[in-house]
């Protein structure tokens, strides 16, 4: 059973899923997927255990060789993503059932959970694959159960915030599903093992150049990168907050990883930094949005508002750290891939419990909220800082892994710019702090108890995993700087 | 023997060929909607069933012929019904044919009376 | 020469399709430009792509945005909002794919990459490895017989979100306030009535025959689900909503979604367990070719079942929110006048 | 040379005239016929790049040696199943939004989302 | 003379498309698309025999099929009121205003 580890990575959720829909009762269904998820995790710390130790598994589907069947390839870079991708979805699950019984109502909790798997199966099953095509599948499974788990939010406003994903998704995903069928045309094969072998040859044409520029250009939709990003923020904000929560801590970072396979393993990194000047457009796209974002999260009363807009500032690092394209530069991105997601889950968990209390995440719900609600409280405030990048906390290692890429290679103005947009982020969190102890709770909330007990879990793992990765960073920084360096080609 | 088989397949596919452009030509210089629904009508169904038994003659194997049999089967059930239904609707939702100055005002009168008469569903 | 010909029918449509504003001219519009590429596909010997594009594009998404169209009214407003920046974006990506036309293989061309490279072992080997003469279907249900389990389960979570947007707790309806609709109804369509009740029979017997052809011919579990989805959507429409929901009941159509797919993971499943790789068929009985065989039957009739019962979900769907929403507006009518 | 790429060249066109009714048009359904324009064109250049000259469907039969090639037509199946889902859930998003806005013109829907903005702000400063 | 039978056919659905465009009414365009849809299923058999390949036989009865199927649903769901047809205010694209009754 140990060998076929990498398809039952992606069967579990998928065949839990219909099961799902055949039991009917809500309370059954969010126990069966929660065991689900909890095996999905077990499975990818296995995964993590045998790449880690034997290298490069390979997994050919339906028995036949790669380029003619399909072939399931994990390295460390997809054990790392997988391992991310099934803790986070295991993490919210705890709390998936308390808080949709206040947003989403009673029948179509079950339909809730069967798309909440069907995401889940989509995003590793971009992740596990060795096939361009089977990337564009599993994209679309999950691209169609977040535009279904957006729209089901309270709030008229997410049926127009998902039709509007749903638009920039489609194109975004058909826009990949050009770059494919130009690779095809160009290379005869669709495994991306077979492709890195044969572009080469074939990597002065005109057509892979073009197939180059719309797989990225689709990818960066779906990355919400700066100048694609509008979709972003009103689908957070108006989704349920469970949804909210585990996407913004999964969905971005399945596409940095297309991005960075795409640009490592299947183009070659000689080809994707010299045919375009991708290093230099990446590093401005990524800081102008990291500005743009911070100063527009000033601006917003919406918490989910203002932490999706953060997120996206936060991608832009991301993609500052890709575009120094060196080994710690690399690092420092996947390091913030998993810091990240860890940061945002634990904030958006606990706007979750805020939302379950107060049924609204404005600014002036937030008076005098540290007293009312102080352990969801402190667990903003603790992510918040490790959002700054404050020591003893992982955004700290993120940034400081960031940095010394960027001085390494001797652009300290960049690095500067860095260090002014974490001022901003100070900004935008001192207002929410300022207002949660500072003031009196308003007149109409003032009878607001603490969270419930399936919420302070949850959250409190979160930030002491926060804290934890802060100071131990054996597992974050070793993973990392191993994918890092196999897709470098100088495997230890 | 197997030339009077093309020869008369050959005569067929003229034909039906002849009368599904005299319906295209139809369809465009007819002046109201009846009348060019007459035309597509007649000529669609005849053109169709002409081709039809043309490729049939055409045809060597049974299985062929069989797919072929079915196929004129259908076009003869099928388009005649599409046509009786778009033109109920039509006329049921108020298109008026185009009839010449006097028969106008005669035919709206008694149009009138049958409106009020089948308002009751 | 034909696909010159229907390329440049496919353009004027398109640029019809611009042009209207009655948005139920776009939509026939959208009908005719489904059939003209399924005929450009036949053109180009994609048999079975014609098959099913013909079925779905043409059909289906016709008939979806129909019921849509009487719900959300048939004008689009005039001002067309930022035409020139539009214009300039789409120049700027089309520019760009011209360019990276001009090194592509011509068209037709036998030397080409795509056909030198993973093609001809498909061409070649097929008969001697899976045996059936259909290529395509081989390549769907065998040799990447994963894209396809994940297309059956795209297709489920479309089902899934239409239920999830649109699904309402169903009322039970008396009995006798379904025989009026009936009598109505028969009143208005008589002939079509009796034509459909010939009809039927013979399209779902068609449909089986296109599910269990597929090996040979054109057809496959796709085009047999859509084809039977069709049949039942004719009599849903002819016959009242409130009857076809006692002859076809929700909760059952729900269930063969669901076991579909199941199925589909269970012929993975049983293949690992008898000891090969998830979706390796020569394990599901002692000889190889009758492996294979078995393996893609049940696979297309995994894949028949689900696609039916969701294009009858999201059909019935459809039709029940545009059913309620008459009936509310026609209270709202009687109340205030 | 031009008839060699002629037909890639009509397919851009057809996929920039999607393109374009998908971004300019405001109508919602008119947005998704778009849609629609944008991915077959997507599926007519693959299959036209599966075509061989000389060769019939890939359907095997003892009398023929020369097959087009039968992957992009797999490839294209699942691309045509993926779309009809995809059109599916935006019609059904499509009727919620008709229900709870009333309209379907974006400009009308962005103003009342505006609007609802606005009076948050002004219940927030009383 | 097969070939001559396939260019009647196209010639028949240039025809056609030109009325489906330009129809005034919208039972017009119904009535292009019929004939458009009756001229597919001739013109995919014909292909069928040109080719050599009468395989194509099965899409030509699924065209039948799928064209019968979209026209009788035009049909079924174009009797709400919005479709009542005014004569002189077609709502074409001539004429922007539409009144909606």
């Amino acid at each position: 059973m140990i060998s076929h580890l990498p398809v039952l990575q992606v069967i579990v959720p998928l065949m839990a899923a219909p099961i799902c829909l055949i039991f009917k009762r809500a309370q059954l269904v969010w126990l069966f997927s929660l065991l689900v998820s909890g095996l999905t995790f077990l499975i990818s710390i296995l995964l993590l255990q045998q790449v880690m130790t034997s290298g490069v598994l390979s997994y050919e589907l339906g028995g036949w060789q790669a380029p003619w069947g399909i072939e399931y390839r994990i390295d460390k870079l997809n054990a790392f993503l997988l391992l991310i991708i099934s803790a986070i979805s295991t993490i919210v699950l705890f709390a998936a059932q308390t808080s949709i019984e206040k947003e989403i109502d009673k029948n179509k909790h079950t339909l809730f959970y069967v798309l909440y798997l069907l995401s889940l199966t989509g995003m590793l099953g971009i992740v596990a694959t060795g096939d361009a095509f089977n990337v564009f599948v599993f994209l679309e499974i999950s691209s169609l159960s977040s535009y279904a788990l957006i729209a089901m939010g309270k709030n008229k406003r997410a049926l127009w915030a998902s039709y509007q994903y749903l638009i920039m998704g489609t194109i975004g995903a058909t826009f990949i599903l050009i770059g494919v069928g130009l690779m095809y045309q160009m290379t005869g094969t669709l495994n991306m093992q077979d492709l890195s072998q044969r572009l080469p040859e074939v990597a002065q044409t005109r057509t892979v150049f073009t197939a180059f520029a719309f797989v990225i250009v689709g990818v960066c939709l779906k990355l919400a990168l700066f100048p694609l990003h509008h979709w972003l923020p009103n689908a957070y904000a108006y989704a349920p907050s469970i949804v909210t929560a585990f996407f913004a801590a999964t969905a971005t970072k399945v596409a940095i990883y297309l991005l960075i396979r795409l640009t490592f393993s299947v183009f070659g990194l000689s080809f994707s930094f010299t045919t375009i000047p991708l290093q230099s457009l990446f590093m401005a796209l990524g800081l102008i949005g990291i500005f743009i974002a911070s100063i527009s999260a000033i601006y917003q009363n919406n918490i989910k508002h203002l932490f999706a807009y953060s997120s996206i500032a936060q991608i832009g690092y991301m993609i500052v750290g890709f575009s120094i394209s060196t080994v710690t530069g690399l690092t420092a991105t996947l390091l913030h891939v998993f810091n990240h997601a860890l940061m945002k889950c634990a904030i958006f968990l606990a706007l979750a419990a805020v939302m379950y209390r107060l049924d609204d995440v404005q600014l002036n719900n937030f008076h005098g909220l540290g007293r009312q609600m102080p352990l969801t409280m402190a667990a903003i405030v603790v992510a918040g800082l490790s959002l700054i990048g404050m020591p003893l906390t992982v955004g700290f290692v993120s940034k400081w892994y960031l940095l010394s890429a960027l001085l390494e290679q001797g652009w300290w103005p960049v690095a500067v710019l860095i260090l002014l947009a974490a001022i901003l982020t100070v900004v935008y969190l001192w207002r929410i702090i300022e207002v949660a102890y500072f003031k009196q709770p308003l007149v109409d909330n003032a009878a607001v108890k603490e969270a419930p007990i399936l919420f302070l879990v949850p959250i409190w793992t979160l930030t002491i995993a926060n804290i934890y990765f802060g100071i131990d960073t054996r597992l974050s920084v070793q993973v990392a700087q191993a994918a890092a360096q196999s897709l470098f080609g100088l495997t230890p | 023997m197997d030339i009077v088989i093309n020869f008369s397949s050959g005569l067929c596919l003229f034909i039906g060929s002849f009368l599904c452009v005299s319906g295209g030509i139809g369809i465009l210089r007819f002046p109201d909607f009846y009348t060019r629904m007459h035309a597509v009508g007649v000529t669609g169904t005849l053109g169709a069933a002409m081709i039809l038994i043309g490729l049939m003659l055409h045809s060597t194997d049974l299985l062929v012929f069989a797919k072929l049999v079915m196929i004129l089967l259908l076009t003869l059930l099928l388009s005649p019904t599409t046509s009786h239904v778009l033109a109920k609707a039509a006329l049921h939702n108020g298109l008026m044919p185009k009839l010449s100055q006097n028969t106008l005002e005669q035919s709206s009168l008694d149009l009138k009376s049958k409106e009020t008469a089948s308002s009751k569903f | 020469m034909i696909d010159i010909v229907l390329l440049t029918l496919l353009l004027v449509v398109a640029i019809a399709i611009i042009r209207m504003k009655d948005l139920f001219a776009v939509i026939m519009l959208s009908g005719i430009y489904g059939l003209l590429s399924a005929s450009f596909f036949v053109a180009m010997d994609a048999v079975d792509v014609a098959f099913t594009e013909a079925a779905v594009g043409a059909g289906i998404s016709t008939l979806l945005m129909l019921v849509v169209i009487t719900m959300t009214g048939r004008s689009e407003n005039t001002t067309r909002h930022k035409p020139f920046p539009a214009l300039l974006l789409v120049v700027i990506t089309g520019g760009l794919l011209i360019y990276g036309t001009l090194d592509m293989p011509y068209f037709g061309s036998a030397d080409a990459p795509v056909h030198s490279h993973v093609a001809p072992r498909y061409i070649n080997d097929s008969m001697q490895e899976i045996g059936i003469p259909n290529i395509v279907t081989s390549i769907l249900a065998s040799y990447r017989a994963f894209d396809t389990f994940g297309e059956l389960v795209v297709i489920f979570t479309a089902g899934v979100g239409v239920l999830a947007l649109l699904s309402i707790v169903r009322r039970p309806i008396k009995g006798d306030k379904i025989a009026a609709v009936n009598d109505s109804m028969h009143e208005q369509h008589l002939v079509i009535r009796i034509v459909t009740k010939i009809l039927l029979p013979f399209i779902l017997l068609f449909a089986l025959y296109v599910q269990f052809h597929g090996d040979f011919g054109p057809g496959g579990g796709f085009q047999a689900g859509v084809i039977f989805a069709a049949a039942i959507i004719l009599y849903a429409m002819l016959f009242g909503l409130s009857t076809a929901r006692i002859v076809i009941n929700q909760a059952f159509i729900q269930l063969i979604a669901a076991t579909g797919v199941l199925l589909y993971g269970c012929v993975g499943l049983v293949s690992l367990l008898n000891g090969g790789n998830f979706f390796d068929y020569n394990f599901l009985s002692n000889d190889a070719i009758a492996g294979q065989h078995l393996g893609i039957l049940l696979i297309e009739w995994a894949v028949g079942c689900t696609v039916a019962s969701v294009m009858i979900i999201i059909f019935f769907n459809f039709a029940d929110y545009r059913e309620r929403q008459l009936s509310n507006e026609n209270q709202h009518n009687q109340e205030s006048p | 040379m031009l008839i060699g790429l002629f037909n890639n060249w009509i397919v851009v066109i057809l996929m920039m005239i999607g393109l374009y009714i998908v971004i300019a048009h405001g109508n919602l359904i008119k947005k998704i016929v778009g849609l629609t324009l944008f991915q077959t064109s997507v599926f007519i250049f693959y299959i036209s790049m599966a075509k061989v000259v000389g060769g019939t469907a890939p359907i095997l039969a003892d009398d023929i040696i020369q097959y087009s090639n039968p992957l992009p037509h797999a490839l294209i199946l699942t691309a045509i199943v993926v779309g009809i889902a995809t059109i599916a859930l935006a019609l059904s998003l499509v009727i919620r939004i008709k229900a709870a806005y009333g309209s379907i013109e974006e400009e009308e829907i962005q103003r009342q989302d505006n609007q609802i903005q606005a009076d948050k702000k002004e219940r927030k400063q009383a | 003379m097969l070939v001559a039978a396939t260019l009647a056919i196209f010639v028949a659905m240039i025809l056609a498309i030109i009325r489906g465009i330009s129809g005034p009414t919208f039972y017009d365009r119904i009535l292009a698309v019929n004939m458009f849809g009756t001229k597919t299923v001739l013109l995919i058999s014909l292909l069928g025999f040109v080719m050599g390949r009468p395989e194509f036989l099965d899409i030509a009865i699924v065209y039948a099929l799928i064209n019968f199927i979209s026209v009788i649903a035009v049909l079924r769901y174009s009797d709400t009121n919005q479709f009542k047809h005014t004569p002189g205010a077609e709502p074409c694209n001539r004429k922007s205003t539409e009144k909606e009754p």
